[in-house]
């Protein structure tokens, strides 16, 4: 691998960053760095609506009759919580903000294949939260993220129309970013990359996109078919008028369920590139995890109507929906095992991004082991709809999908902006992440299995001491949440210049400067194996 | 059913504290032993292990069928009432639920069962969809509307347990919980007696039964219904082809709903549909109605008001004049 | 890749495609007047395919293309089968009331 | 570096294949995206049989010479897949004449199919069976043969009446879905005859034609399964 090791500062190296500084040239831009950061901002800005939303909604639930807000309120605010964080945060977290950033910097290419739908892509995203956020404004949709029919279409009178075209056009913006992704992946890699020498974040990108492409139109059309509904007043979904609610809910799981997997899948490629950086090691069984993305992208297709077992399916569809959602479960502990094994007779040290790596592993693996619950139909039929699932895909999406999510943005914090994060802040915050992380839902895991239904605003007595370790675990979430914003916001006035590889990591990205200059790397670069720890020279740390 | 469930959520409870900790012990142990001790240090490389990646490929997959099996067994006993158990019906709208009590009282957001007996709930939606849940049961079922689905138990001791409603259905989703009451069976006879007004399901049923003129055709050139419930029917299915059913309430419901689905042989295909015609509540009353009828019951003379063209013998469809978005919208 | 991938397909390929397809839409416009039940569905649906493998496989190139494209073309209709196949199928095995008035139907209709 | 090529790109060749696969892959998601609803068609279709079955009669019944409109639509749809073969092909040699006249012809076979398309929309929004609120008022021709359709099917009329509206639900859903598809082909091949009555088209550079090939034999592709499953099965 071509290794530059240290390029010493001259006058101000042209950077995609100090290019060009007016507010047109990052609005239309083309590059793909730029627009990561565009979309780190927007995500932001929706993680904070969405976090508000929940911290009302802990509140509210610190006693079991609180009056802090009505039901109808409540309602709202849930659905607006699930709305944004799946649609706005989740959804394009890893991808939208660390995948358009280092997609073209891991394979050695100047740029995505298509720069203009990169950025017609955040317009989407843009348009879909805009619209999201004015249905808010105008009082807000009360279906639930899942917009359940026939509640959703003949039920509700709130703006769901607003709501669902909000999502619709977001689920456009996934479409090109994954479809933008697939292409480069397949036609841009520099002279050396082959398959087998992608980094694993890169191998994870494409499981994902696989996702958003084939996946993503059916919740476009189902939306779709949704609002037809609401605005004709035909029954495509609503008993009463002759259509079938639970069609719904295969259409909807067609797409939610594997979009569970674009949620998670991300992850699971910062996961293997931080475990390997902080213990200076090859990945253990790398063609495993590989493979392991692709299976979970694959096998994601198949398990969706293990969200439908109480729901009036047959035993017949329960009993094949159950098998095959075992079965996507074996490449996960794949994963999982590979990650601890590499740790073995490494070298680890236990940096901001390692904690969250780790931490990530064990919520991980809880997040996993309480999914089988839920596969069993035995289970399923006691703790589904409680907060036993609430815990369960929480410890997934926060405790998985968001750690990995703060634990790249740490990682490459350096490579996107140039400048070092204080390294002793960032550890508090993620030790402060994991602990209030683990007392917000732990608890919950025990209200599900008691019998407290998801979704109530008030509930029965019993449950409040559950409740209220689960509200002081949030608040301690917040705080978790709002240091790293205050030092990472720090640390680009003020924070260290960092080199091309300040951790001593393998990869392409870092071999080139910090920020990138606009084409990404001076000449194209040749790629070697991946993970060369062995080979790399940590003698000037 | 619910130790059942409770030694299977044991089993994956101890599942999951196990590969917890073993990756827990793994993550500590290795992140302490294994430290970075000096900042050049490089260690060992290791790429793999086929063995052991079919290890702990394998391990997990047979451990994951073993919850498969286990799981899909209970779901499978969940689903499978007993002949002998009594039925109760219930109703869920926005939001509230109305239960039915064979008996003929009737309670809203309570449901009295006695102590040991078999109990089948049958559930429909007035509405949204609900879900009738009872934790300390271990069980729930999704209420769609324009479907029956069922879920039963035994209960085991007396007391007073949650039943809440599980899928969300709108602004008071949260209040529409109730209490079940497990009762002696002798508490739970006093108290079906203490509703003197109560009308049992089956008596309304015949109201109705007389009312819709049934009886015209039924036992006369219809084929008998005295004694029909819980006998095997013989019918041409919907593929002409002849075939044997149980009738059950299902069966029951679907012919009042689509009489030409499993056409009793033999017998001309007459009989108009009543979908539009019933309520939920009606067929129920019906069902119920059926159920209880005895040989002389069925064939008794009619005396009720006079009939519509519908089911004058050789009438034509009964023209059912609700504009078509009578229930749109209103009852919310 | 490169030079199959610019080869030049003669004329005279194209329009005898061309007339196939029209041989096959005049063949399932003509068979969906008689009456063959079930067989309806079928050849109306298998002539589709063959259709569509027609414009697949020489208007797209796709007999030319790598096998990359091929992959893809077929990926599409796997996820198609398998959303159409599970759903399908589950909808086969509900109870029968689920299932309504529904399929009952054909057998009578058809009669007519 | 020619300005043919993006400054991504190395080479022509690396974007040619870039653009042709990024195509495929938006196909991909387009094969999903109408998949939704022909899942809810076929899922219906099972359910609702004599409903559908009444539908697909009426929609097969605005005819000319005795053929429905839909295979007419067909023909021209068919027509125009060859004409824009005949056009990648003239593109690949250069010949921006030919192409050019390929393009018109494709162009006027794309409004053809539009305007049959539009003529059998007015004649169904006069039977009345365009589906919502106000609309769905199906005339008395259509009324009676529903109340038939319900006596021999045993089916309450009303029922039958929501289940008829549904099936037109699906068809304006799939034809308006394929319809938009088609006016976005016809902007698209505007474009390309403007390019290509410049020379734009050399036998190196000529992707954007076979690229938005590709989308317009697609989209005849999905009016292929369209034809018989909304005009044809009963």
């Amino acid at each position: 691998m071509a290794t530059i090791s240290y390029i010493p500062e001259y006058a101000a190296p042209e950077t995609y960053l100090n290019t060009r500084h007016t507010v047109a040239s990052w609005l239309l831009t083309k590059d793909h760095k730029r627009i990561a950061i565009l979309f780190m901002v927007s995500i932001t800005v929706l993680f904070a609506v969405g976090g508000t939303a929940a911290v009302i909604m802990r509140l509210q639930l610190l006693t079991p009759h609180s009056t802090l807000v009505e039901a109808e309120t409540y309602n709202k605010l849930f659905t607006l919580h699930g709305i944004v964080m799946v649609f706005f945060f989740l959804v394009p977290s890893i991808p939208a903000t660390l995948g358009n950033f280092l997609v073209p910097l891991m394979i050695g290419a100047r740029d995505l294949a298509f720069p203009r739908i990169n950025l017609l892509s955040w317009y989407l995203y843009i348009t879909g939260a805009s619209l999201t956020i004015t249905c808010l404004i105008l009082g807000g949709a009360d279906t639930g993220w899942t917009f359940y029919t026939p509640y959703s279409s003949s039920f509700s009178n709130t703006h769901v129309v607003l709501a669902i075209t909000g999502v619709f056009i977001a689920g456009f913006s996934s479409i090109l970013t994954g479809l933008n992704f697939i292409v480069t992946i397949h036609k841009m890699r520099c002279p050396g990359m082959t398959w087998f020498r992608l980094p694993l974040f890169i191998w994870s990108m494409y499981a994902t996109s696989i996702i958003f492409v084939l996946a993503t139109p059916v919740l476009a059309i189902t939306l779709a078919l949704v609002c037809l509904e609401r605005i004709l007043g035909v029954g495509i979904f609503d008993p009463n008028l002759g259509g079938d609610p639970i069609l719904f809910q295969h259409l909807f799981w067609f797409y939610s369920h594997p979009a569970v997997y674009i949620m998670i899948l991300p992850g699971l490629g910062v996961i293997s590139e931080l475990v390997t950086c902080y213990s200076r090691k090859a990945p253990f069984g790398y063609s495993f995890i590989a493979m392991a993305s692709l299976a979970i992208a694959i096998l994601g297709f198949l398990v969706w109507a293990h969200h439908m077992f109480i729901a009036g399916i047959s035993i017949y569809g329960g009993i094949v929906f159950s098998i095959l959602s075992f079965m996507v479960a074996i490449p996960s502990a794949i994963k999982v095992f590979n990650w601890t094994a590499t740790l073995y007779k490494g070298s680890i040290q236990l940096d901001t991004p390692m904690l969250y790596a780790l931490g990530f592993i064990g919520l991980f693996t809880i997040g996993g082991l309480t999914g089988l619950f839920l596969a069993t139909l035995g289970i399923d039929m006691h703790v589904h709809d409680t907060y036993f699932v609430i815990a369960h895909f929480h410890y997934i999406m926060v405790g998985g999908a968001v750690m990995a999510y703060m634990g790249g943005l740490h990682f490459w914090w350096p490579k996107i902006t140039g400048k070092l994060y204080p390294e002793w802040w960032g550890r508090i915050a993620a030790l402060i992440l994991f602990f209030g992380f683990n007392l917000t839902f732990f608890p919950q895991f025990l209200l599900g299995y008691l019998g407290m239904p998801r979704r109530y605003y008030a509930y029965a007595p019993e449950f409040q001491v559950y409740n209220v370790m689960s509200t002081a675990g949030a608040s301690i979430l917040a705080v978790g949440y709002l240091l790293p914003l205050g030092y990472l916001l720090w640390s680009l006035r003020w924070g260290r210049t960092a080199g091309p590889n300040p951790f001593k990591a393998a990869g392409l990205e870092w071999t080139t400067a910090s920020p990138p200059p606009p084409d990404n790397f001076e000449e194209t670069p040749v790629a070697g194996e991946p993970y060369n720890y062995h080979e790399m020279d940590f003698s000037d740390v | 059913m619910a130790s059942q469930v409770d030694h299977l959520v044991l089993f994956l409870v101890g599942v999951t504290v196990f590969f917890s900790l073993l990756i827990f012990g793994a993550i500590g142990w290795f992140a302490i032993r294994y430290r970075r001790r000096s900042p050049g240090e490089r260690p060992q490389q290791i790429h793999g292990s086929i063995l052991l990646e079919l290890t702990w490929t394998i391990i997990p997959f047979l451990l994951t069928m073993v919850m498969f099996g286990w799981g899909a067994k209970v779901f499978v006993a969940a689903h499978s009432p007993p002949d002998d158990a009594m039925e109760i019906f219930v109703i869920g709208k926005q939001w509230m639920w109305k239960i039915q009590h064979p008996e003929g009282r009737r309670e809203i957001n309570t449901l009295h069962v006695p102590l040991g007996r078999a109990v089948k709930l049958t559930l429909t939606s007035q509405d949204v969809i609900h879900d009738f849940s009872i934790p300390a049961f271990r069980i729930k079922q999704d209420v769609v509307p324009g479907m029956y689905t069922t879920e039963w138990f035994i209960p085991t001791r007396i007391g007073e347990y949650h039943l809440f409603c599980d899928q969300y259905c709108g602004a008071k989703h949260a209040e529409m919980a109730g209490t079940v009451i497990v009762t002696t069976e002798a508490d739970y006879q006093r108290w079906l007696a203490g509703d003197l007004t109560a009308v049992p399901p089956a008596v309304a049923g015949k109201k109705l039964f007389e009312l819709y003129g049934c009886n015209t055709c039924h036992g006369q050139y219809g084929p008998t219904l005295a004694g029909l419930y819980g006998t095997q029917v013989e019918v041409i299915d919907e593929r002409g082809i002849r075939r044997t059913v149980i009738a059950d309430e299902a069966y029951l419901r679907e012919s009042i709903l689509y009489p030409n689905v499993k056409l009793v042989a033999g017998y001309p295909n007459r009989m108009p549909s009543f979908k539009s015609t019933l309520s939920e509540e009606q067929l129920l009353d019906l069902v119920q109605y059926i159920k209880s009828l005895s040989g002389a019951a069925a064939t008794a003379p009619y005396k009720g008001p006079p009939l519509g063209p519908a089911t004058q013998p050789g009438g034509a469809e009964p023209r059912i004049e609700n504009p078509p978005f009578a229930n749109y919208r209103t009852n919310q | 890749m490169s030079e199959e991938k610019h080869k030049i397909e003669s004329v005279g390929i194209y329009l005898l495609i061309y007339f196939l397809l029209l041989a096959l839409l005049i063949a399932t416009v003509s068979a969906a007047r008689l009456d063959m039940g079930p067989w309806n569905v079928v050849t109306a649906l298998v002539i589709a395919v063959a259709k569509s493998l027609l414009v697949i496989l020489f208007f797209m190139h796709v007999r030319h293309n790598s096998r990359l494209t091929w992959v893809f073309a077929g990926a599409a209709f796997v996820w198609l089968t398998l959303l159409l196949g599970l759903t399908l199928s589950e909808y086969r095995f509900r109870p029968p009331a689920a299932l309504a008035h529904s399929v009952a139907q054909l057998e009578r209709t058809s009669d007519r | 570096m020619s300005d043919l090529v993006a400054h991504q790109f190395d080479d022509l060749e690396q974007q040619t294949e870039a653009d042709t696969l990024g195509m495929w892959t938006f196909l991909a998601t387009e094969v999903l995206f109408f998949g939704g609803m022909i899942c809810g068609y076929c899922v219906y279709r099972l359910l609702y049989f004599p409903a559908w079955h009444e539908g697909s009669l009426i929609v097969d019944n605005f005819r000319w010479l005795g053929v429905s409109s839909g295979a007419w639509n067909t023909a021209v749809l068919l027509t125009s897949s060859l004409t824009v073969a005949m056009g990648v092909r003239a593109a690949k040699m250069g010949d921006n004449q030919f192409l050019a006249k390929m393009l018109v012809l494709t162009l006027l076979l794309g409004i053809a199919f539009l305007a049959i398309k539009a003529a059998e929309y007015t004649h169904e929004y006069h039977e009345g069976v365009v589906p919502g609120y106000s609309l769905f008022h199906p005339d008395e021709e259509i009324s009676g043969d529903l109340r038939q359709a319900a006596a021999n099917s045993q089916i309450a009329e009303n029922t039958l009446r929501h289940e008829f509206q549904l099936f037109w639900v699906f068809y304006f859903f799939m034809t308006g879905v394929h319809a938009l598809h088609m006016v976005i082909g016809v902007g698209l091949f505007t474009y390309l005859l403007i390019e290509a009555r410049r020379g734009r088209f050399t036998p190196k550079k000529h992707a954007p034609v076979e690229i938005m090939g590709l989308y317009w034999h697609f989209v005849d592709l999905v009016w292929i399964f369209l034809l018989p499953l909304l005009y044809l099965v009963r």
